[in-house]
């Protein structure tokens, strides 16, 4: 069960930050933008189609991908807080991404490295996506942390928003710590050389200031969730709910 | 008079005319509301789907909304660039859209209320925009032309693909079957009048065509459309909701019911169920994100002011 | 059928009504509207379990109230479009309370006459209640036109807003007709004077322009809803579609 | 100091300070302090409970859920009537609760992850909340104790309800059950922290107990809370989370595990689940709803002016 876990925890991620993005459809700040996060949300639904493909396998208890994303209830998700945080405005869903996205990428990179030839194979084709995604998004908020007052400001706030749900993906549990030790899945506090080196670096250049202290919240990996997430799983649950005796 | 004699014999002659080239201020006038509105179109038509993209019942079913969606973003984006060849920018355009001057195709107006809906918008309204955008991509403008290849291709990709859900759906439980059928009854008449009023009505009409920017008439499309569609409709086991469908043996055709126009022009006026919804949505969208814009060319100046002041340092 | 659907139509109404209300819960600008507002809610949801329970055992088929509640899709519903119109700021709220509560009275009390019995019981109860809501919203409607500009914009911007979705409740449908025929349920029709007539002073005193021409969205009562249902029942039913066997 | 001595004899006698009467400085603030936190409380307790009010799973229940939290607004509308007696407005209060100096009580920023955690806070923390008011109805201070009748009488009727609610959940499918047991399990500690730390840990404890501000310690309310609610989860066939749970025959009580105060601390200091999202929220309602207030204020004046020009022209 271990592995399951695992796997759930990289595609709840994907799935539930996929979800977020989508929220965005047709309402972005520029049409560039609506095109890149649908881009993005593709991705991620993507990459959960291959993380839960395998979790089910995994499981092996005639359970598929999508009976994992729309017949769990929320304490069965394993995604962090960070990624069903609300869309805030776009400041706060780029910044989301951007703290995301610093750690998804050298995660995926040693997930290449994993012992089993799936995981590893999964990861090598997200890494090509997430690779542009970090680019983006570190991209976009340099622009606007050293853009006008305001967007300056609004990047900044977001960041102290968001940071106390960053540390939540570089911590390990004694799951974590166990994928780890057989080779599976790195473990995540090994990524945190690589996400403080890009992060120092963007908000160096972006003009914002890293927000001090290290309190981090946690739950999400445990299936402990905010309020946010029943009022996500709703609809996205909706039609598997209410016709479950339905194809699609 | 001279140049426009010339002017009509290079389209006569169906030769490509290019943004830097003469053309008349109504050749010119003409294709900027016709662009614009088509590039309006795959923007607020990014609506009506967006709603169904949190509630997609499958990872396959969102992944594949998520990218009809963005094509259409995409879409939009060729369009306002053929545009901008004629002289009017982007953000011109969406002024005139989010001030009301500017239409976008009424379809859009509509609700999608089940997800049936969703794939009665790829089968129908992309299949009617397919049937009105196939001819112009033999259109005089040559941008205009070219956009079009590339959209008509991913269209008819769409197409497919919202055939496909809605016959899952027409050959699934009694209550899929009851949305697709339901489906069909909205989407029916509102596609119908995607192709616009009868010829007799239709004003400019002569003038595009003789410009080749409109290639078939209004009711010559809207007869393909019927024609195309009812077979597949019968495949799917659903009623066409129209009690005088037959088919004509003589114009080898199906003769049918015209839609309403008076809802059609009430739609126009801004009386359909989402007319309001739709442009405040959009509204809302350009206003939020104003700091945003406005951030980025912040950040443009200050990074040229910089280039320049390294430049100067240098020399 | 006719007496279930003119049944749901007046439950569905109340029971969507009082469910937009309640999501003011804990936001509303001033603690004595939270208390009125969770008040109004209760009242409309306790009419709600009288209507449905009735039109429930009018049908027959061993449904009650909550399976109508929380067991129907979209299109069962018969509520007209104006009480599912999305929150907005308060002075949409309010103004899409007194719109509604202004139809509501009179109505009720037009059904205090019902051939039927058990409806004429149920509608003296509620319009006791009712008499009490349209006073409130009436009140404000009138303090906030006739408060400070910006009350006064707000005011008229909802009603412009909202006037598109206050005709359908006046008009009949043959079920409306053949209802009123029987002597069950008056013909919405009739309604019109005792709405014009407050709607008219009350929108005069609140120093607010009636907007012109008749145009009226329609719909809701055939089931025809806007876009905003499906997103109001996804929460509103998720615990009954996600556990079908449950008993609360 | 002779004031002082007389006051401190009343409160001996067991009279009852009303609002215009002679107080100490201390005991004011003391006590605003204290009305203050509490009516917050009621205030933004409506938060986690509002969080499933749209997704009750029954009208019963959703009714119900109504009750309670507009019985909430009620409260907290008498406490600050309560506090107003003492000399501070009640948007004084609210503007030191948005601006962070004054607390509400940090259970509410736990969250409700599921439906049976609205059963355990009516159990457990309308349970606890009880436990800590049922003795202030003989504080000193007459308006606060006259609120208190009032409140622990409505109170207790909360709590049986969500007595009942969670009984419902832990009599149901299995699905149901885990959720109460889920919600108990992360419900018990922060209940148990309602009271306070322990009495050696407590300041201002001995004053307020002197000025009968406060009339139990700490301690002793909450065993007297773990007493009542253990029995009760055995009912329920609940598993209280603490393996040091043991029936002591000696203190005729239970022995149970302290709570971890390093968590309490940290909710305190802002690092619970929901402290920003609780203020926010509330932020957001008093902000919003500036416009709603002004135009009242600016409706009153309105209307005194007209009275006043009409009181004119008739005298």
């Amino acid at each position: 069960m271990d592995l399951f876990t695992g796997l759930t925890r990289l595609g709840d991620n994907t799935l539930i930050l996929g979800h977020r993005i989508s929220e965005w459809c047709g309402h972005a700040p520029v049409l560039e933008e609506d095109i890149a996060l649908s881009n993005m949300a593709l991705d991620l639904i993507g990459q959960t189609q291959f993380w839960l493909g395998l979790a089910a396998e995994v499981e092996g208890r005639g359970r598929d991908a999508d009976a994992l994303a729309f017949r769990r209830d929320a304490w069965h998700f394993h995604n962090i807080l960070l990624v069903e945080r609300p869309n805030g405005d776009f400041g706060q869903t780029l910044m989301r991404q951007f703290l995301f996205d610093a750690w998804h990428a050298p995660m995926l990179k040693a997930l290449e490295g994993s012992a089993d030839a799936r995981i590893a194979e999964i990861a090598a084709k997200a890494h090509r996506e997430v690779a542009y995604h970090i680019e983006r998004s570190a991209d976009l908020v340099i622009r606007l942390g050293d853009g006008s007052e305001e967007s300056h400001a609004r990047m900044q706030a977001a960041l102290d928003r968001l940071w106390p749900y960053s540390g939540e993906m570089m911590i390990a549990d004694a799951v974590d710590l166990r994928l780890a030790h057989a080779g599976l899945i790195p473990d995540p506090a090994s990524i945190r050389p690589a996400w403080d080196e890009t992060v120092n670096h963007v908000l160096e250049e972006a003009t914002l200031k890293r927000p001090e202290g290290n309190f981090a919240h946690q739950g999400g990996k445990q299936g402990r969730h905010s309020e946010h997430m029943g009022h996500l799983l709703a609809p996205m649950q909706w039609l598997q709910r209410a016709y479950p005796d339905a194809e699609w | 008079p001279e140049m426009l004699a010339a002017f009509q014999a290079r389209i006569d002659a169906g030769e490509r005319i290019e943004p830097k080239e003469w053309m008349p201020e109504g050749y010119r006038k003409t294709l900027i509301r016709q662009i614009g509105q088509h590039a309006h179109s795959e923007i607020v038509g990014q609506l009506p789907e967006g709603n169904w993209i949190t509630r997609a019942p499958t990872l396959e079913r969102k992944a594949i909304l998520l990218a009809k969606v963005q094509d259409e973003a995409g879409h939009g984006l060729y369009l306002y660039c053929a545009a901008e060849t004629l002289g009017v920018s982007r953000d011109d355009l969406t002024e005139q859209l989010l001030s009301g001057r500017m239409k976008y195709s009424s379809i859009f107006n509509y609700p999608t209320l089940t997800w049936a809906d969703i794939g009665a918008v790829g089968w129908l309204v992309d299949g009617a925009a397919i049937m009105n955008q196939v001819p112009l991509q033999r259109t005089s403008f040559g941008p205009y032309a070219r956009a079009m290849v590339r959209i008509c291709k991913e269209e008819s990709f769409h197409q497919r693909q919202g055939y496909d859900l809605i016959r899952k759906m027409a050959e699934g439980t009694a209550e899929q079957k009851a949305m697709a059928q339901d489906a069909l009854n909205r989407f029916w008449y509102p596609s119908l009048m995607m192709f616009g009023p009868s010829d007799k009505e239709s004003v400019h009409s002569a003038q595009s065509m003789a410009w080749k920017i409109k290639i078939n008439t209004n009711d010559e499309l809207r007869q393909k459309f019927v024609d195309q569609t009812v077979p597949q409709a019968q495949f799917l086991g659903l009623t066409v909701p129209d009690e005088a469908l037959a088919w004509n043996e003589d114009k080898g055709g199906w003769d049918f019911s015209e839609p309403d126009w008076n809802e059609f022009y009430e739609v126009l006026k801004g009386n359909g169920p989402c007319n309001v919804e739709r442009i405040e949505a959009r509204q809302k969208a350009w206003n939020d994100g104003a700091w945003f814009r406005d951030g980025l060319m912040a950040h443009a100046k200050k990074r040229d002011a910089r280039r320049q002041a390294a430049q100067m340092a240098a020399e």
